[in-house]
C-alpha cells in the first residue's frame, strides 16, 4: 500500500465522506454531546479512541475467523473448503459484542482515571455502544478485506479508516459545539431553538463540506 | 421643564450605524455589478435585480411572520440578495434566482434570528444551495461566450475594446435565450483542465484551441497564455464568470474604498489575497510541478476578490479579533487553492469560505484578544 | 393502559424520532425515496417488537450488571435475521439503498432504549405493544421526512414522477437537505407545541384581573 | 455441520474471552459509586432550576447523598416526590406547607421620575439613577421576573405588573432573587391577605406618588387581633405564621395597600370563611 | 514612538465652547447642602447639629472609616437640618443643610498661609487628611489614603493628570492655565510624601498652550517631565495614563501603585497645595458649565453643595434642554433634573438639547468594541451573555476588568447599551461572589 493509497483513505472519511455529515452515522451523540466544546472534545477523543480499538480488534476476529478464505484459522486447523468457513453472516452479532465489550473498559476506565470527564458524559458513554458509527466504522472496514492482498495491508487500511473516520468525527463535533455554545446566546427564533437549529446547522455544514466533494 | 432624559453613559454615540455600513457596503459593489450587465448582458441586471428584491421580500415576510420590526432599511437583506447574485452565472434561469436568494435570507439568515445572528454568510449559503440543489444543470458548468473577447483584444486600443464590449452586451441579451448552444470555459476551469490533460497527446481543446503536448516543465503560467487569457481583461471584467465577480479591478478598489474607510478589516483580504498567491504558486497543478503555478492569475481569476474584500470579511461570520482573523484569512486561502486545485470544482471560495465560517466560533473562542494587565505567562 | 393507548402514546407523545430524538442516523440516511423509508420503518419495527417480546421474556434471567450485552445479543440475532430474508426476498434497489444501514439497526438507540426503559420491566403483551407503538412512530417519522424529501429532491412520490415546471432541488436527496428538512419538521413540531403551551398560559392568565383584589376600597358585591 | 460447529465455537469463545476480560477489569478500575444518586435524579424535579444552590438537579442529588444538602432545600419537590427522595435516602422529612411568589406592588399610577433610556430589564433600569418610578421601592414594571422564571408561572398583566399563575408556581424563588426592588416574597400557598406595598417610603410621599401604597399608619397593626401585623419603616408587614386570614386588616386599611387576594384564587373572599369556621366552631 | 496605550476612540471633544471661558466665581448660594457621601468608601460621620453656628472651612463631618473623607462648611452660617436630599446618584442620601449668612468668615487656622518645605512627611499627609480631599477627577477616591500606600510597595513615579481627556469638559484646562503655581505646588507637595519620586505631568495635545505653560513652569524642578499626549479616549483612566506614560500595564485587579505608581488629578494638586501652604480645605472647586443646551458656556469656581440650578440659570440654561449630565459625555451621570447639591467630584456639567433614542440591534460582531477596548476585554461578548442573562458566566470574559470608560457603547454601529449590560454583570458576578 502506497502513502498516498493510505492518504486517500484518511481523507475520505475524514472530511469527504465525513461520517456524520455525509454518511449520517453517530449523528445521536453528535447532537447530544455537542452543547460544550469541553465534553465535544472529549467525547470525540473516547469515540477515537474506541473506534481505532474496534477496528483493529474487528479486523483480526474478521480476517482469522469469519471470512472463508485461506486465512481463516479454522481452515487452517481443520482444512477442507475454506468457503465453508465463511461465517460472515456473524458480522453484526460478533462485532456488536466486540464494540460493546470495548465500551465497557472504556467506560471504567475513565470512571476510575477521570471523573470529571466521565460525569461529563453522562448517559452517552453507554451510548458509544450505540453509537452507529462505530459499528458502522467495523461494517466498512469489510469492503477491505475483499481488496487486501494480505493481512497487515488489511489491517493497515482499517486502521486508518478507523483513525480517519474518528477524527473526522471529533472534527465535526468540535465545529458544532463551538457553534452551539454561540448560538445559545443569539436569539433563535423560539421553535427552531435547540434541536431543530442543530440540525440547520449540520445541514449547512454539509453543505459547506460539500466542498471537498470529487476532491481525490 | 419638560421631563429629562436619563440614561446609562456614555451619551455620545459615533455616527456610524448598520444602516450606514451596510449601504457603503453595496454602494461599493455597484460598479462591479454593471460590469457584469456590461458584459454578460441585460439578463444578468435583471437577475440580479430578481434576487435583490426577493431577497428583500423574503426577509419582509420573515419578519411580519415572527412579528419583529422590520427592518429592510438597513440594506443588509439587500446585500445579501446582491452578493449571491453576483457569485452566481449570468444565465441562471429566473426561478433559480428566486430560490438561491430566498434560501440566502431563509435559511442563511432568518432562521437564526436575523441580522447579526447567522453563522455562515448568507449569500454563500444560497451559493451552495444553489450548488447542491442544481448540481447537474448546465447553467453551473456552462457560460454563455463573451463574444468579442477574442476578437476585440485584437485590435485597437482598451476604450474601443470597452466600447465593443458595450454594443457586445446588448447581442448578448439574445444570447442568453439559447445559451446552452455557445458555452466558453470560465479562466479556472480551462487552465485547470488543460493543467492536467494537456500533456498528454490527444490533449484537450480550451475555447478552440487544441492543447496537447506539452513539454515537461511547462508552467501555469505558459498554459495560462495557451489558454488566451489576458490578464488585463481579467482585472477590467471582460472574462467569462459569475455576475459580479468578473472585474478584480473594480472589486479591488470598492474594497480599497472600504478599507480606506475602516468598515472592513485590511487583515482579511490582505491575508487571503496572499495565501492564495503564495499558495497557489507553490503547490502542483495538475500535470505542472511544484513552484510553477501563477499568483497573479490565480489572484485575478475567479470569485477570489469578491470573496477576499466582501464575503470573507463579513462582519458577522469572520472572528473578532484581529489574531483570529489572520487565522481564518489563512485558512479560506489554504482551503481555496486545495479546492481549486484538487476538487470537483473549479472554483473553491465560496465553500472555503463556508467552512471557515463553520470554524469562526472556535477561533474566537481559542483567539481572545490580550488583555489590559494580564500577566505574561 | 390500554392498548390503544400504549400505541398512541408511541407514535405521537413519545415519537422516537421527533419528540424524543433518538434512532436520527437511519431516519436521514434511508429517507431519500418513500420506498426505502418503508423498507427501513418495516425492518426496524419488525427488529423492535420481538426484541422487546423477547427481552421481555426472558428479562428476569440476564444478570442485572451485564444485561445491556445481553440485549444486544438479542436484537443482533433479529437484525441478523433481518438481513438474511433481506437479502433473500426484498427488491435489490432497496436493499442496496439500505446498505449498512440494515445491520446497524441493531445500534438504534430506540430499540435499545425501550428494551431497556420498558420490555425489561413489563410483561409480553404490554411490551409487544410498545414495540408496535413505537415502531409505527418510527415509521410515520420517516416516512412524513421522505415524504418531503422526494417530492422537493425527486420530484416524484413513490418514484411515479410528479410533474412540475420547476426542476426539482435535489438537495433534498443529498446530505444537507435530510438535515435541514429535519431541522425543518423538528421546527414545526416545537412550534406547533409553543403554540399549545402559549395558549394554556393565556387561558390561566385569563382568570387574573386587578379588580378580584377585594379591599377596603375594593369590595365585591 | 461445519457452520454450525464453527459458529457456536466463534461466539462461545468469544464469549469466554469477554467474560474473563471484563471480569478482570471490573477489578482493576473498581470505583465505587453510591447508586442511590441515580435513584434520587430519576425522581427529583430535573428542572435544574438551582433553586437548592447547587448547579442542578444532580449536583443536589450528590448533596443529598454527602449529606451537605437538606431535601427540604428544593422548593419544587412535590410531596410524593419528596417521600420517595426520602425514602431512598433513609430519612424523615417535616411537612412543609407549599410556598408560592406573591408581588408586593399594585401601584396603578406611578408617575415615572424621569424619561428612561436604555435596557429593558428592571436590574438594568435600577441602577439608571436609581430607577425611574418616582416610588424607589415598587414594581418597575419591566419585566425581569418574567424572564426568570423557570417554570413559565408568571406573566406581564395588562396593568403592567407580574402576576403568578398559582398552579405553576413551585416557589423557587428565582423570581424574588431576580427582583432588584424586593417587591416579590414567598408567601405561603393558603394565606391570601398580603400587604401590596413596599414602600418605605413615609407616608406623605407614598401618598402623593401611589393611590394603593401603604403610607405606615399603623391601623393594621392595632386592628389585628392575632399580632400578625407590624408596621416598620412606615410599611407593614405580616407574619404568616401567625395570620388566619381573617381579613380584618383588609377592611380597615385606608388606602387598599392591604388586599384579600382568593377570588383570584377560585376562593371565597377570606373573610367569609374566617367567619364560617368561627360559626363552626361556635 | 508615540507615548499612548491600546485602543480608544477619538470623539469630537467640544472644548471650543468653554475653554476660553476664564474661570468665574460661582454666585454665592443663600444655602448648601453638603452630601455625606461625596467620595468611594463609608459616608462622612456628622459632627455638627441643626441649629449650630459654623464658620467657613469648619469641620463638619469626619471620616466614617479609613477609606472615608472629611466634609468642612463652605460657608460661614447656621445649620438648618440634617436629612436626606436628592444625590446625584439618584437615590437620597444624607446631606447637612447650612444658612449662608454671607459674612463669609474663616475659620480659626484657615486661610493661614504656612510653609509647606518645613513640614514632615506625615504632617502633611495629616494635612490632606483633615482637609478632606478626594480625587477630583471623579473618581473621588481619598487622596490622603492613595498617598499612604503600604511599606512593601515601592513607589517610584508620580504622574499628574492634566488629561482630562472627557469631551466638553474645560475645569482642568483653565486651572492649569491660570493658576499653574498652585497645581505645580500642589504636585511637588504630593511628589515630597512619596519620597520625592520622578514626576510625570500628562496633557493631551488638544491644550497645547496649557502644555507650554506648564513645561515652562516645571523648568526649574529637574524632577518632573510634562508630557505631551496624543488626543484619545480615555486616556485620562489611571489605569491608560499610566500604560501611556510609563509602558507599565497595572495587573487586572491591581491598583496603580502595584507597579509603583500615584496618579492625581491637577484639581486635586492644587487642592492639596490650598491644604499645605494655606490652610484652606476642600470647600470650592472648578467646574464646567457646558453643552448646547447652555447659552453661556463657562468655568466656575464653585461651593461644595450649593445648588446647581442658580447656577445653570446664570449660565442661561436654554428651554426644552432633554438631557443634564454631571461630569462629561461618556463616562458621567444624567440626572433626573437640576434641583441637586454639587459635590466634590463635579467636574462639570453638560446640557444637551437632543439625546435621540437608540433601538438597540443585535450585535453583527463588527469587532469595534473588541478593537478599541482599552482594557482589551469583548464587550461584544459581554453584551450577548448579559442579554442571555447569564452574567456568572460574564465573570469567565473577565467582565470585573472592566473601567465603563464607555468606548464600546459609544463606537457600536447597532446602538448596543454596552455599559449597562455590562454593569448588570458586574453587579450579579460580585453578588454571587458576596455569596460564597
Amino acid at each position: 500500500m502506497s502513502g498516498t493509497e493510505a492518504f486517500i483513505i484518511f481523507f475520505n472519511v475524514l472530511l469527504i465522506n465525513n461520517f456524520v455529515l455525509a454518511k449520517f452515522l453517530g449523528l445521536c451523540p453528535f447532537f447530544g454531546v455537542s452543547k460544550r466544546t469541553g465534553d465535544a472534545l472529549s467525547m470525540g477523543a473516547a469515540v477515537v479512541f474506541v473506534m481505532f480499538m474496534a477496528s483493529l480488534v474487528t479486523a483480526f476476529i474478521n480476517w482469522f475467523f469469519l471470512l472463508g478464505h485461506p486465512g481463516n484459522l479454522f481452515y487452517r486447523a481443520m482444512g477442507g473448503d475454506p468457503a465453508a468457513y465463511d461465517m460472515t453472516f456473524l458480522y453484526t452479532i460478533v462485532y456488536i459484542l466486540v464494540i460493546a465489550v470495548l465500551v465497557q473498559l472504556v467506560e471504567m476506565a475513565l470512571m476510575k482515571l477521570s471523573p470529571p470527564i466521565y460525569r461529563a458524559l453522562g448517559i452517552y458513554l453507554p451510548l458509544i455502544t450505540t453509537n452507529c458509527a462505530i459499528l458502522g466504522v467495523a461494517l466498512l472496514n469489510n469492503d477491505f478485506a475483499v481488496e487486501a492482498s494480505g493481512f497487515w495491508v488489511y489491517l493497515a487500511k482499517c486502521l486508518i479508516q478507523g483513525l480517519g473516520a474518528g477524527i473526522g468525527f471529533t472534527i465535526a463535533m468540535l465545529l458544532m459545539s463551538g457553534i452551539r455554545e454561540r448560538l445559545e446566546y443569539i436569539p433563535v427564533p423560539k421553535p427552531f431553538r435547540g434541536i431543530p437549529i442543530s440540525f440547520i446547522v449540520a445541514g449547512i455544514m454539509a453543505l459547506a463540506f460539500m466542498g471537498f466533494a470529487s476532491m481525490i | 421643564m419638560a421631563q429629562l432624559i436619563v440614561s446609562n453613559s456614555p451619551h455620545l454615540r459615533t455616527e456610524e450605524d448598520i444602516r450606514s455600513i451596510m449601504w457603503t457596503v453595496v454602494m461599493m459593489l455597484i460598479p462591479a455589478g454593471l460590469m457584469g450587465a456590461v458584459v454578460f448582458g441585460w439578463y444578468a441586471a435583471f437577475v440580479t435585480a430578481l434576487s435583490v428584491v426577493t431577497a428583500a421580500a423574503t426577509e419582509y415576510v420573515c419578519q411580519k411572520v415572527r412579528r419583529i420590526p422590520v427592518t429592510l432599511g438597513d440594506g443588509s437583506a439587500v446585500l445579501a440578495g446582491l452578493l449571491f447574485a453576483y457569485v452566481m452565472p449570468p444565465n441562471m434561469p429566473w426561478y433559480v434566482a428566486v430560490i438561491g436568494a430566498s434560501a440566502a435570507i431563509l435559511i442563511g439568515k432568518q432562521i437564526f434570528g436575523g441580522l447579526g445572528c447567522n453563522i455562515w454568510n448568507p449569500a454563500l449559503v444560497g451559493r451552495a444551495v444553489v450548488g447542491a440543489a442544481y448540481a447537474s444543470a448546465t447553467f453551473l458548468s456552462k457560460w454563455p461566450i463573451i463574444r468579442n473577447a477574442a476578437a476585440s483584444s485584437a485590435g485597437g486600443g482598451w476604450f474601443s475594446d470597452r466600447l465593443a464590449a458595450i454594443k457586445s452586451s446588448f447581442a448578448n441579451l439574445a444570447a442568453n435565450i439559447n445559451v446552452d448552444a455557445v458555452t466558453q470555459a470560465s479562466p479556472l476551469y480551462a487552465v485547470k483542465t488543460a493543467a492536467r490533460e494537456g500533456f498528454t497527446a490527444h490533449g484537450v481543446e480550451i475555447n478552440g484551441n487544441l492543447i496537447s503536448n506539452l513539454p515537461p516543465g511547462t508552467t501555469v503560467s505558459d498554459i495560462v497564455h495557451k489558454c488566451d487569457i489576458s490578464y488585463m481583461n481579467l482585472f477590467t471584467g471582460h472574462q467569462v464568470g459569475c455576475i459580479g465577480e468578473t472585474s478584480a479591478g473594480l472589486l479591488l478598489l470598492g474594497g480599497i474604498i472600504l478599507i480606506f474607510l475602516k468598515i472592513v478589516d485590511w487583515r482579511i483580504p490582505f491575508v487571503y489575497i496572499l495565501t492564495v498567491a503564495a499558495l497557489s504558486w507553490v503547490l502542483p497543478l495538475g500535470e505542472c510541478g511544484w513552484f510553477a503555478g501563477d499568483p497573479l492569475f490565480s489572484v485575478l481569476s475567479g470569485g477570489l476578490m469578491i470573496g477576499a474584500f466582501f464575503m470573507a470579511t463579513d462582519m458577522v461570520t469572520s472572528p473578532l479579533t484581529p489574531k483570529g482573523k489572520v487565522i481564518f484569512a489563512l485558512g479560506c486561502g489554504i482551503l481555496t487553492v486545495i479546492i481549486r486545485y484538487y476538487g470537483g470544482y473549479p472554483e473553491g471560495v465560496c465553500y472555503s469560505i463556508l467552512l471557515m465560517n463553520t470554524a469562526v466560533p472556535l477561533i474566537d473562542r481559542f483567539c481572545r484578544p490580550k488583555k489590559f494587565g494580564e500577566v505574561k505567562a | 393502559m390500554s392498548v390503544f393507548q400504549t400505541l398512541k402514546k408511541g407514535v405521537f407523545e413519545n415519537n422516537p424520532v421527533l419528540v424524543l430524538l433518538i434512532g436520527l442516523c437511519p431516519t436521514l440516511a434511508t429517507t431519500t425515496s418513500v420506498k426505502n423509508a418503508l423498507g427501513m420503518g418495516l425492518a426496524t419495527l419488525f427488529v423492535l417488537t420481538m426484541s422487546n417480546v423477547v427481552i421481555s421474556m426472558f428479562s428476569r434471567f440476564f444478570p442485572k450488571k451485564i444485561r445491556i450485552p445481553c440485549f444486544i445479543v438479542v436484537i443482533a440475532s433479529f437484525v441478523t435475521i433481518v438481513k438474511m430474508i433481506m437479502d433473500a426476498y426484498a427488491p435489490p434497489e432497496i436493499n442496496d439503498a439500505l446498505g449498512i444501514f440494515i445491520p446497524l439497526i441493531v445500534v438504534n438507540c430506540i430499540i435499545l432504549g425501550r428494551a431497556e426503559a420498558f420490555a425489561s420491566k413489563n410483561g409480553v403483551l404490554a411490551s409487544l405493544f410498545d414495540g408496535l407503538g413505537s415502531g409505527l412512530g418510527f415509521m410515520l417519522a420517516l416516512v412524513v421526512l421522505a415524504f418531503f424529501r422526494e417530492l422537493l429532491g425527486a420530484g416524484a412520490i413513490f418514484d411515479i414522477p410528479i410533474h412540475t415546471s420547476l426542476k426539482p432541488i435535489t438537495m433534498f436527496i443529498l446530505a444537507p437537505g435530510a438535515f435541514v428538512a429535519l431541522g425543518s419538521i423538528l421546527g414545526f413540531v416545537a412550534w406547533r407545541r409553543l403554540r399549545r403551551e402559549e395558549r394554556e398560559c393565556a387561558e390561566a392568565a385569563g382568570k387574573y384581573r386587578a379588580e378580584l383584589i377585594i379591599t377596603s376600597k375594593n369590595k365585591p358585591e | 455441520m461445519e457452520t454450525v460447529v464453527v459458529g457456536v465455537v466463534i461466539l462461545g469463545l468469544l464469549g469466554l474471552l469477554f467474560g474473563f476480560g471484563l471480569a478482570m477489569a471490573g477489578k482493576v478500575f473498581a470505583v465505587d459509586v453510591d447508586p442511590r444518586v441515580e435513584k434520587l435524579l430519576d425522581v427529583l424535579p430535573g428542572a435544574n432550576c438551582g433553586a437548592c444552590g447547587n448547579p442542578g438537579c444532580s449536583g443536589f442529588a450528590e448533596g443529598l447523598v454527602e449529606g451537605r444538602c437538606d431535601l427540604n432545600d428544593c422548593p419544587v419537590c412535590s410531596p410524593e416526590a419528596r417521600k420517595a427522595a426520602a425514602e431512598i435516602l433513609g430519612v424523615e422529612v417535616g411537612e412543609t406547607e407549599r410556598r408560592i411568589a406573591v408581588v408586593h406592588c399594585r401601584r396603578e399610577t406611578v408617575p415615572p421620575r424621569f424619561e428612561y433610556h436604555g435596557v429593558k430589564d428592571c436590574a438594568a433600569a435600577q441602577i439608571v439613577y436609581g430607577g425611574f418610578t418616582t416610588c424607589r421601592y415598587g414594581c418597575l414594571g419591566l419585566g425581569t421576573c418574567v424572564e426568570a422564571c423557570p417554570f413559565g408561572a408568571m406573566y406581564m398583566g395588562e396593568d403592567g405588573l407580574p402576576h403568578i399563575i398559582e398552579d405553576k408556581c413551585t416557589g423557587c424563588g428565582n423570581c424574588v432573587r431576580a427582583c432588584p426592588r424586593g417587591v416579590i416574597s414567598l408567601a405561603p400557598v393558603s394565606r391570601d391577605v398580603h400587604v401590596l406595598c413596599n414602600s418605605k417610603h413615609p407616608g406623605k410621599y407614598t401618598r402623593d406618588c401611589c393611590t394603593h401604597g401603604c403610607i405606615g399608619c399603623k391601623r393594621c397593626e392595632k386592628t389585628c387581633k392575632h399580632g400578625a401585623i407590624t408596621v416598620t419603616d412606615f410599611l407593614a408587614t405580616i407574619d404568616y405564621d401567625k395570620c388566619v386570614n381573617c381579613g380584618e386588616c383588609v377592611e380597615v386599611c385606608p388606602t387598599g395597600a392591604i388586599g384579600d387576594v382568593s377570588l383570584l384564587r377560585d376562593r371565597k373572599p377570606a373573610r367569609e370563611r374566617y367567619a364560617a369556621t368561627a360559626a363552626q366552631e361556635g | 514612538m508615540a507615548r499612548t496605550f491600546k485602543g480608544g476612540v477619538h470623539p469630537h471633544d467640544y472644548k471650543e465652547l468653554s475653554k476660553d471661558r476664564p474661570i468665574e466665581d460661582a454666585p454665592a448660594p443663600d444655602v448648601v447642602f453638603v452630601s455625606l457621601r461625596q467620595h468611594i468608601g463609608a459616608p462622612s460621620k456628622p459632627v455638627v447639629k441643626p441649629g449650630d453656628e459654623v464658620k467657613k472651612g469648619q469641620l463638619i463631618a469626619e471620616p466614617g472609616g479609613f477609606v472615608s473623607a472629611a466634609c468642612h462648611s463652605p460657608v460661614s452660617g447656621k445649620v438648618k437640618s440634617i436629612k436626606p436630599r436628592p444625590h446625584m446618584m439618584g437615590t437620597p442620601v444624607d446631606a447637612i443643610e447650612i444658612e449662608n449668612d454671607g459674612r463669609e468668615e474663616w475659620a480659626e487656622e484657615c486661610n493661614v498661609p504656612a510653609d509647606w518645605e518645613k513640614l514632615s512627611v506625615d504632617e502633611l499627609k495629616k494635612k490632606i487628611a483633615a482637609a478632606g480631599i478626594v480625587g477630583l477627577g471623579g473618581a473621588t477616591f481619598p487622596t490622603h489614603v492613595k498617598l499612604s500606600p503600604p511599606p512593601d510597595k515601592k513607589i517610584d513615579a508620580a504622574i499628574l493628570n492634566g488629561v482630562e481627556c472627557e469631551p466638553y469638559l474645560t475645569a482642568d484646562h483653565r486651572l492649569m492655565l491660570e493658576q499653574p503655581d498652585r497645581v505645580l505646588e500642589g504636585f511637588r507637595i504630593i511628589q515630597r510624601i512619596l519620597g520625592g519620586v520622578k514626576g510625570y505631568i500628562g496633557i493631551e495635545a488638544n491644550k497645547p498652550d496649557a502644555y507650554m505653560l506648564m513645561k515652562e513652569k516645571a523648568m526649574k524642578y529637574p524632577d518632573i517631565e510634562v508630557v505631551m499626549l496624543p488626543v484619545k479616549y480615555p486616556q485620562g483612566a489611571e489605569k491608560q495614563l499610566i500604560k501611556a506614560i510609563l509602558d507599565r500595564e497595572v495587573p487586572s485587579g491591581g491598583l496603580p501603585m502595584d507597579v509603583g505608581c500615584v496618579v492625581q488629578n491637577v484639581g486635586t494638586a492644587a487642592a492639596v497645595y490650598d491644604a499645605c501652604a494655606r490652610n484652606v480645605p476642600l470647600i470650592e472647586r472648578i467646574m464646567t458649565v457646558t453643552g448646547d443646551g447652555v447659552e453661556r458656556p463657562a468655568n466656575y469656581r464653585i461651593r461644595i453643595g450649593q445648588m446647581l440650578t442658580p447656577i445653570l440659570e446664570r449660565s442661561g440654561l436654554k428651554e426644552g434642554v432633554r438631557k443634564l449630565i454631571f461630569g462629561g459625555p461618556m463616562m458621567g451621570l444624567a440626572q433626573a433634573g437640576p434641583d441637586i447639591p454639587l459635590a466634590k467630584g463635579n467636574s462639570g456639567v453638560v446640557a444637551m438639547m437632543e439625546a435621540p433614542l437608540f433601538e438597540p440591534r443585535m450585535c453583527i460582531r463588527c469587532s469595534r468594541c473588541v478593537d478599541h477596548c482599552p482594557m482589551g476585554l469583548e464587550p461584544s461578548v459581554l453584551s450577548l451573555l448579559s442579554e442571555a442573562r447569564r452574567y456568572l458566566e460574564m465573570a469567565e470574559h473577565d467582565v470585573l476588568d472592566c473601567i465603563e470608560c464607555g468606548v464600546c457603547t459609544y463606537i457600536c454601529p447597532a446602538r448596543r447599551p454596552i455599559v449597562q449590560q455590562i454593569k448588570i454583570g458586574k453587579q450579579k458576578v460580585l453578588e454571587a461572589r458576596k455569596k460564597k
